[in-house]
């Protein structure tokens, strides 16, 4: 085992530089680049959520005051792209020989040279080697700081949505199991099938005006992870701050969830309890509890509980894009999709290669799990 | 240059008069009366911001994120291309307007107490040129050559000899001045984001700020030009809030929750169907359609002229004669909209009417070879109404096929209309926002009906973007937002001798004629002349028929609880609620007592 | 008042819609410090009987009848109080330990959990009690197997962690079904010993069934024939055996497998040799898996094996007897040489192997475990004939059906999964998977241990008949030492991974060398004697 | 079903499946859905089944006609739900149509054409159910969405196009399209799982290694990629969500399988000599099969998720293709009209749970424990 675990780690790095290369290639096929997304929004168009908020106008803009700030009118200088091209390094200036002083495009001796495909990618390794991660082209962030800036809001949707979901849905699906074809299991069946065909967007939506809204009940803050005044609370209050702001992206987030989760153990569970050994814990007179979950759990519950590292650290990375946006939340949802669609290639391959990193990490450490779980597992191959 | 002739001035306009003497004692919309205090608080939903600095391509800034500076020169709401000294006391300038002297007030004084100096000024004119938005740069770049700093109080701007003469001063006196000290001090390099802004000296400064989520400013109360003429009456609350929803309909309950106050809508259905909740119909919250007498900006379908297949007008006429506005605005937007004809819609007298003639005529009679008859012989294009009934209306659809066939397109046994080599007649509708999806496809079908090949494709903006960037797409929605006082600007729309960059022209219209008229309205001297050649090119262009006119929303939405309140007259070009609006604090109280908010 | 008292006990399954009935009106009753045996053919419905007494049957399941223990009524009775009685007042040794302990529970937690449960024993307490069940129940140091899964055990040592559970809590009723099958006779007559003590000192009843007259004689106060879901005749034990009424129970006391097996021909072929064969376990701590000793199982295996004939091995249980023959069907990775048909197999690969297995099949130890629970016993019997080019394999149905009839199975039973039989049937279902392809060899890993002497003789002459009619060689593990010794040529003893003796079967028994086998010997002679 | 021969263990499945009665009857109404929704075209479309102009026959649903087949003045196809065309149609091409078509078509419908007209030949019109195909632009006369009315039972959505007719076409679409990637995900899912799982080592290793690079490419990129080099279209999309969804059963299948094939009964299956891939799928997958079985219906709902996420982030199938996914978007921004969000919400949920029973029944069918009585 401890000679396949250096295995698996050894092997993480052909397998990140694998994830970087083609990812690396995958990009120079995007149509449109960051360049183009900068024009966009010199032009005011590039709201990369305007999709999914629903917002903007069918007609003209909003009434401001006065006049545009912009002096000069709409236009761009001559060099701008070739500028951008240069910051980004996607190309570099080079000047005429006998040229003297700093290169700058300004200059008629000096021009911009694409920087071939090879060295980008080799420059950008290197940082990496470097733990240098980069900034983001759009705001003045280091990759690192911006993803700490995001993972309030990923971890808590991620760990109590997760929470939740297998604190609801494993008890629900046991007992789903033992009471098989009775009316309770049809009735819970139904329920959870609801809470999954419901869409979530349109949940979420739903949960935010009856709730939160001021048309019906506002019970609930529309908005954000915390009240304003949250540092002058005490530690009770601003626990009590806390989940008040996100009850309802919890629910939202966790509805569906439990429909997997809970059918999962349920026929995981009807599997095993007419097992042979099922009816020696039985025989020995455990409590019903004990048997199922002493004794039927762990025998069940190899995809479930195998699966919640992965699951628990997924939802961390990857957050819900959606339900971010709905409750105004700045989650690494959020992040990786304005990430992709502005085409923010340094919070894009920096995001890419740390939660490479730590998905290598977790798969590991969910295939230790299994073995955890049942002894009888291995990952060699079968020679005899 | 001492000896030479300048004029002393406290404004300037572009043509003639201007509408507020030197010793104006405040402007015409104020109320000179409006009560200070209170929180003006409105929300945002398109985007986020994570920066307070709005002269830099890093970061997004929130609204109104200039508020803190000030310049040289302010405008009014009632005039156009007319300034007014707000920093200066008075602005020199000779007779060519090669350069402009301004020189700084006494008493200005940024927010720190430290006084404005024209040393200021010019490092806000330099950092702008060198470091500041591309826009900045660009505008900066082409019009001001140098400036220097005479003594504490005075600045000099020279202007580049080729640069358009209308507009050099406005321009200069536009730009912003913060403290160069507080930029020293704070060490960000000037074209990083940020969240502390640079110190400027206007009536408000940054409150509190909570990226992505709420930014508030709030008057300074030691601001130095609270007496100044041109501010009386304005600049009424005591803080300006500024909420961000990351979704729309979360923003609407925000308001609806009384989280925020004042709202202005865009979107025609919100307006038509959202506000029949209690509080609207128990008069806490106040609907107010209030005119926008600003020009249209121009929104359009605008086909791409170097498609092969659209060189022909009438093939764009047909394709614009299937797009029926009428049933659009009554079935889509609940009958809120105009119709746009002209480029300079609702200026009228910048936009072509009847048949050419007088000095109109005379400057298009030389270009009569460009130009196709109708220019001369019919009044200025523009397209028939249509049924609002009927999304497919036969009529324009039999006038379609009409000039379809004029131009050798008509319907094969397929029912696809096919030009002599067989092919089809292809067009594909480029949209990058999903709103407009449930607009283009009604006109898609209706194509369709007659036989195009049309289809809608969505893509995201950066795709758009690129494709727009290399001229590849048949027909996409964008503005032509005309000045009232055109000037340069034409040229990037409509000249043939592009700059790099042709994302103001993506119809990619070039021609002798157009290139004339253009020239002829950037050389404008007087008002009449500007009209005169505007009013030819506005002709030119719709006869070129390369745009499909959408639509225009004539009024301002604004949805606000009831005690927000207005001058009676409001000025023509904006509806000023940032400034001239005031809030009735009694009113206020009412309601918050009441738990309206 | 008896202690359990069965009245008109009736079972029966629903199957697609059809109802067989496994139990057709049982009466009897257990007292105190009684031990009733519950003997009788196999499918007879004893093992369905037991579990009916505190409510274990599956779903699909209709009993009618009366079970009351200690006077209370079990049928139908809620769960809590079945908890109550069950494993505290009634402990149950299951037919088939093998599959009866849960695969992802150390020895320690298994047994400690009935500790805590009944007797609040815990920790240190609970360890040394625990050790002392082992002990009692003859595992060899138990402190090292404390921490060892139930697949790491050989079956005997399994179906003796059972016993050490079922004893743990000191029950009034021990319900064993069949608890000595995997047992070798000096570790067996341990066990009774243990029982006859535990009857004595704390007055235990027992509810025994098995297929080992000789047990019923020994430790039997009364005795129940169950044929055909009946019980046919029931008495005090030395009445039904010295004057057995019912012309069954006379068939079944008269059978037994006698005779020698056919001598093998002089030009019989070798077919299996090994050389030096050992197979040690790895033993891994932690969760990094350090190896930090070796099981071994197997040391030095060296055993020679012609056409047409029968090697026995015997020896106790937890000696490597499985290891081996799984050794040798190249299921376990082994050092050492194995020469099957003169071809050395050490280095083929599964694929080369695959095209050999049709003449080299093995019966395992553990039948349930064996079989594909969702595939269904026509598909289990039938499996190899589609994986294998075998005569007569058109008609796949019929040569089942055949087969089936040669193991004593009613075909009609074929569409059932293989949870819907008695022990012994599944057990005969595992031989009829491996005879129907007709191997040249054949390995045979305990194949009659649950089977009633009936169908012990039955199968006894079946193989018989196949060696000699198709020359199979057999390799036969069992501790049944008559069973051996009326099948094998040759017999080698194995302890503790060590093959201590080899040779002739007939001069082994009669003289063996070595005490250890002596022992073997005369523990079984012992009981032998006793029943004689 | 006679012409198949089950074996019994099948035949003891099917029953078991049948007993199930909510499973049975939910396979009933699901293949009926969807058997129905295959013949969209003729329940929900703006092209009549069947004209009889002048006593000659057409059939718009299957044929292309222009409008001058019915003696209209349009070489493009006829726009049969144009006032002017039907009447055209039933008047048997009357000129006085074009001015005032509904009196015409009155007179045509109680007669009195036919004496004051000479050579008039009554026709007529045989419209589907619903008279709108999905991309039909209604005209109805007030702002869109309108609430449902007698024209459109579940009233119209945000371009005035009938919901209804949406909902037919948009189930067809989904259906198929999960269905699709569904079997396909499951296919490659279930085997990549198996081969790793069952194998192990390096295969195991190397195959573990590859989905982790496959997976961390961001699969949007490869749909914009796509879209911007063909037109996205519903096989393009289909193999598109194969290419990155297939990694999802792999887990947990390969966790059974590494855990399945140290049971005896594998043992036992290599001691017969069974294959390899026969023991696999034999042997191991049944018994592995409880995550397979219970995530498919979530699979096949997910997918329909999926792609109603795409056509939500704009890159899916064109909006004017029908999809349930553009139905719930148009839900979410019009919360001012409920009809749609009930629409897709009852659309989803009867879906689903139809899916989620049906494959409890399969499961039911294939646990051996399980009876029925
Ligand atoms: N779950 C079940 N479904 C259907 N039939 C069953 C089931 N369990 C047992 N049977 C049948 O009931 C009968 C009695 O089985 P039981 O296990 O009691 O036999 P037994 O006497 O213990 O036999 P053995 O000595 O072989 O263990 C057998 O014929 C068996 O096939
Ligand atoms: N997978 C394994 N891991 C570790 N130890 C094992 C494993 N399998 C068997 N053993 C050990 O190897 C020894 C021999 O086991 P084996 O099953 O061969 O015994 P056996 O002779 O067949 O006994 P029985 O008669 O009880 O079946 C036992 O001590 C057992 O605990
Ligand atoms: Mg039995
Ligand atoms: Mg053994």
């Amino acid at each position: 085992m401890g000679a396949y675990i250096v295995r698996r780690i050894l092997l993480m790095i052909p397998t990140l530089l694998g994830i970087m290369i083609i990812n690396f290639a995958l990009v120079q096929f995007v149509p449109g680049g960051p360049i183009d997304q900068i024009l966009a929004q010199l032009e005011g168009e590039g709201d990369a959520f305007a999709t999914i908020s629903g917002s903007g106008s069918e007609a003209g803009a909003l009434d401001l005051g006065g006049e545009d700030a912009y002096v000069g009118g709409r236009g761009l200088p001559a060099d701008f792209i070739a500028e951008l091209e240069v910051e980004f390094h996607f190309a570099r200036i080079v000047c005429a020989p006998g040229f003297e002083g700093e290169p700058n495009i300004e200059n008629d001796a000096c021009e911009t040279q694409p920087i071939p495909l090879m060295e980008r990618f080799g420059l950008m390794i290197w940082d990496y080697i470097n733990f240098d991660f980069g900034e983001s082209y759009f705001r003045s962030i280091s990759v690192v700081d911006l993803v700490i800036e995001k993972l309030p809001v990923s971890i808590s949707l991620g760990l109590w949505s997760t929470l939740a979901a297998y604190f609801v849905s494993i008890p629900l699906g046991i007992r789903k199991a033992v009471r098989d074809g009775s009316s309770f299991d049809t009735w819970t069946s139904g329920l959870i099938i609801v809470g999954y065909a419901i869409p979530g967007f349109l949940f979420a939506i739903m949960l935010l005006v009856l709730f939160a809204g001021g048309r019906y009940w506002q019970v609930f803050p529309l908005r954000g992870l915390t009240s304003d005044g949250f540092d002058d609370m005490t530690m009770l209050q601003q626990i009590g701050d806390y989940f008040w702001h996100i009850a309802l992206p919890v629910i939202a987030s966790t509805i569906s969830a439990f429909a997997t989760l809970t059918l999962l153990t349920k026929n995981s569970f009807l599997d095993e309890i007419r097992k042979q050994y099922v009816m020696t814990a039985r025989a020995k007179g455990l409590t019903e509890r004990r048997v199922l979950y002493g004794h039927v759990f762990r025998n069940g519950m190899l995809i479930v509980v195998a699966g919640f590292p992965s699951l628990f650290l997924s939802v961390f990375f990857t957050g819900s894009l959606i339900i971010e946006t709905i409750f105004s939340l700045d989650g690494m949802g959020r992040m990786a999709y304005e990430a992709a669609i502005t085409r923010d290639y340094p919070v894009i391959f920096g995001s890419l290669f740390v939660f490479g990193i730590v998905g290598l990490i977790v798969g590991l450490m969910s295939d230790l799990v299994y073995v955890l779980v049942d002894p009888r597992i291995d990952f060699e191959a079968r020679r005899v | 240059d001492a000896h030479e002739e300048l004029t002393h001035s406290h404004g300037i306009s572009t043509f003639g008069d201007l509408r507020y003497g030197p010793d104006f004692e405040h402007l015409d919309y104020v109320n000179v009366d409006a009560p200070r205090g209170g929180e003006l608080s409105f929300s945002w939903s398109s985007g986020g911001f994570d920066s307070i600095h709005p002269y830099t391509r890093q970061g997004r800034a929130p609204v109104a994120a200039n508020i803190f500076f000030e310049a040289m020169l302010e405008g009014t709401y009632d005039e156009v291309g007319s300034a007014y000294c707000l920093l200066c006391e008075e602005m020199a300038y000779p007779e060519d307007r090669s350069y402009v002297i301004f020189t700084i007030r006494e008493e200005a004084r940024f927010s720190d107490g430290t006084p404005v100096l024209a040393q200021d000024a010019l490092f806000s004119y330099e950092i702008l040129r060198d470091e500041g938005l591309p826009s900045f740069r660009a505008g900066i770049g082409l019009t001001i050559e140098s400036a220097e700093v005479l003594d504490d109080r005075r600045i000099r701007f020279n202007f580049n000899p080729e640069s358009p003469l209308r507009g050099r001063i406005q321009s200069a006196g536009g730009l912003p001045v913060f403290s160069e000290a507080s930029h020293i001090a704070s060490g960000i390099p000037f074209s990083d984001s940020r969240l502390e802004p640079l110190i400027g000296s206007s009536a408000y400064v940054l409150g509190s700020i909570d990226p992505n989520q709420q930014v508030i400013y709030e008057r300074n109360p030691d601001w130095w030009g609270n007496d100044l003429p041109i501010n009386i009456g304005r600049y009424n609350y005591d803080s300006i809030r500024i909420e961000y929803y990351g979704d729309a309909s979360a923003a609407f309950e925000g308001f609806a929750a009384g989280n925020y106050t004042f709202r202005q809508e865009s979107s025609s259905a919100q307006w038509a169907t959202a506000y029949d909740f209690d509080k609207v119909t128990n008069g806490i919250i106040i609907r107010d359609t209030l005119p926008d007498g600003n020009i249209s900006p121009g929104q359009s379908f605008v086909i791409n002229l170097r498609r092969p297949q659209f060189q022909d007008p009438r093939v764009r006429q047909a394709i614009g004669l299937m797009f029926n506005f009428e049933w659009t605005n009554e079935t889509l937007f609940y009958g809120l909209y105009a119709p746009i004809e002209s480029f300079w819609q609702n200026v009228d007298h910048l936009t072509a009417s009847g048949l050419p003639e007088g000095e109109e005529l005379a400057l298009l009679e030389p270009l009569r070879e460009h130009l196709i008859p109708e220019v001369f012989e019919e009044e200025p294009f523009a397209f028939p109404t249509s049924d609002p009934d009927r999304a497919f209306d036969r009529r324009q659809a039999r006038r379609a096929l009409g000039l379809l066939e004029e131009a050798g397109w008509v319907p094969g046994d397929d029912g696809l209309l096919r030009n002599a080599d067989g092919e089809v007649l292809e067009i594909e509708f480029l949209n990058s926002s999903p709103l407009f999806d449930r607009i283009i496809n009604p006109y898609v079908e209706n194509l369709r009906n007659i036989g195009f090949d049309a289809r809608l494709t969505r893509v995201d903006n950066a795709q758009f973007t690129e494709r727009e960037r290399s001229q590849d797409f048949d027909i996409i929605t964008d503005h032509f937002p005309m000045a009232t006082e055109p000037g340069s600007g034409l040229r990037q729309y409509f000249h043939s001798v592009q700059g790099e960059n042709s994302l103001f022209n993506p119809a990619g219209v070039s021609s002798p004629a157009i290139d004339v008229l253009v020239e002829a309205a950037v050389a404008a001297e007087t008002q009449e002349e500007l009209n005169v050649a505007v009013r030819a090119l506005d002709r030119v262009l719709r006869w070129e028929r390369f745009r499909v006119p959408q639509w225009d929303n004539p009024n301002y939405w604004f949805a606000y609880y009831d005690f927000y309140r207005h001058p009676e007259e409001l000025p023509p070009y904006s509806s000023g609620f940032l400034d001239v609006w005031w809030i009735d604090q009694d009113a206020e109280a009412a309601l918050r007592d009441a738990g309206a908010f | 008042m008896s202690l359990l008292e069965v009245k008109n006990l009736r079972v029966s399954f629903r199957q697609d819609g059809k109802v067989f009935e496994a139990v057709k009106g049982v009466s009897f009753s257990v007292e105190s410090s009684e031990t009733v045996a519950l003997v009788g053919e196999s499918g007879s419905g004893k093992s369905v009987t037991a579990l009916s007494t505190v409510s274990l049957l599956g779903e699909n399941a209709m009993v009618e009848g009366s079970v009351t223990y200690g006077g209370t009524e079990m049928v139908g009775a809620p769960e809590r109080d079945l908890r109550r009685v069950r494993g505290n007042d009634i402990s149950f040794i299951f037919q088939e330990p093998m599959t009866s302990l849960n695969p992802l529970h150390t020895l320690e937690k298994q047994l400690g959990e009935s500790l805590s449960l009944h007797q609040g024993l815990s920790g240190a307490a609970a360890r040394e009690r625990i050790i002392e069940l082992l002990t009692k129940v003859g595992i060899r140091e138990p402190e090292s197997r404390l921490g060892s899964y139930p697949h790491q055990l050989s079956g005997g040592q399994r179906q003796r962690v059972m016993i050490a559970m079922a004893l743990a809590n000191g029950p009034e009723l021990l319900v064993a079904d069949e608890p000595t099958t995997a047992l070798d006779v000096t570790i067996q007559a341990q066990i009774l010993e243990l029982l006859a003590d535990l009857k004595r000192s704390e007055g235990m009843s027992l509810l025994f069934i098995t297929h080992d007259l000789g047990i019923v004689r020994k430790i039997a106060d009364r005795v129940c024939v169950m044929k055909d879901g009946e019980i046919v005749e029931t008495g005090p034990t030395a009445e039904i055996f010295d004057n057995p009424r019912h012309p069954y129970t006379q068939t079944l006391l008269a059978a037994e497998p006698t005779g020698a097996p056919y001598p093998v021909p002089d030009f019989a072929k070798e077919i299996l040799a090994t050389e030096n064969l050992k197979i040690w376990f790895p033993i891994q701590k932690g969760l990094l898996k350090r190896t930090v000793g070796h099981v071994k199982a197997v040391n030095d295996a060296t055993l020679r094996l012609k056409e047409g004939e029968t090697l026995g091995i015997v020896g106790e249980s937890g000696s490597g007897k499985t290891t081996l023959a799984l050794a040798i069907m190249r299921l376990l990775s082994s050092e050492g040489d194995i020469m099957f048909m003169r071809q050395e197999l050490h280095n083929w690969t599964e694929r080369r192997i695959r095209s050999i297995r049709k003449d080299m099949q093995i019966v395992f130890q553990d039948p349930y475990g064996s079989l594909s629970p969702r595939m269904t016993v026509e598909q289990v019997i039938a499996e190899g004939l589609s994986v294998h080019d075998v005569p007569g394999s058109h008609d796949k149905r019929g040569l089942v059906a055949e087969t089936m009839r040669e193991v004593g199975l009613e075909p009609e039973m074929m569409d059932r999964y293989p949870h819907e039989f008695s022990g012994g049937q599944r057990q005969r279902i595992a031989i009829a998977r491996a005879m129907i392809l007709k191997p040249k060899l054949l390995v045979l890993d305990e194949p009659t241990s649950a089977l009633d002497m009936t169908v012990q003789v039955q199968i006894v002459e079946l193989l018989r008949d196949l060696q000699r009619k198709h020359g199979l060689a057999y390799l036969f593990i069992s501790h049944d030492l008559r069973v051996v010794r009326a099948l094998s040529h040759k017999v080698i003893v194995m302890k503790q991974g060590d093959v201590v003796e080899a040779g002739e079967a007939a001069q082994i028994f009669a003289s063996p060398k070595t005490a250890y086998t002596r022992e073997l010997m005369a523990a079984a002679l012992n009981l032998d004697s006793k029943a004689g | 079903m006679a012409l198949i021969k089950l074996n019994p263990l099948n035949q003891r499945r099917l029953r078991n499946f049948k007993a199930n009665r909510r499973a049975f009857w939910s396979l009933w109404i699901f293949c009926f859905l969807f058997f129905l929704s295959l013949f969209a075209e003729f329940l929900a479309n703006d092209r009549p089944l069947l004209v009889n102009y002048r006593g000659e026959m057409h059939v718009p649903v299957l044929n292309f006609y222009p409008e001058t087949a019915f003696g209209g003045d349009f070489r493009t196809e006829a726009v049969y739900r144009d006032i002017e065309v039907q009447c055209l149609i039933i008047s048997g091409g009357l000129e006085d149509c074009w001015d005032d078509p509904e009196t015409v078509i009155e007179a045509a419908q109680n007669g009195a054409l036919a004496e004051s007209v000479e050579d008039f030949q009554q026709g007529w019109i045989l419209w589907p159910p619903v008279r709108y195909s999905f991309n039909t632009v209604a005209d109805i006369g007030r702002a869109a969405p309108s609430p449902p009315d007698d024209n459109h039972i579940l009233g119209t959505d945000d371009t005035a196009r009938d919901v209804m007719a949406r909902v037919i076409y948009g189930f067809r679409v989904s259906v198929l399209f999960t269905l699709v990637v569904t079997l396909a995900t499951s296919v490659i899912g279930i085997a990549a799982g198996a081969v790793q799982g069952y194998f192990g080592g390096l295969i195991d290793l190397l195959f573990q290694r590859f989905i982790e690079i496959w997976s961390g490419i961001p699969s949007l990129y490869i749909i914009i990629i796509v879209a911007s080099i063909f037109t996205m279209n519903f096989w393009l999309l289909a193999g598109l969500m194969t290419a990155f969804g297939w990694m999802a059963l792999v887990g947990v299948v390969r966790a059974e399988f590494l855990r399945a094939r140290n049971f005896e009964y594998v043992r036992a299956a290599r001691a017969l000599g069974v294959r390899d891939r026969v023991i696999m799928f034999r042997h191991v997958l049944p018994n592995a099969m409880v995550a397979s079985l219970t995530l498919l219906p979530f699979i096949v709902t997910g997918n329909i998720a999926a792609l109603a996420s795409l056509d939500f982030l704009g890159f899916g199938l064109p909006s004017s293709e029908p999809s349930l996914g553009e139905l719930t978007l148009q839900a979410k921004r019009n919360l001012q009209a409920p009809w749609l969000g009930f629409t897709a919400f009852f659309t989803f949920a009867v879906m689903l749970s139809l899916l989620v029973f049906i494959f409890e029944g399969v499961r039911d069918a294939f646990d051996p424990r399980k009876t029925f009585q």
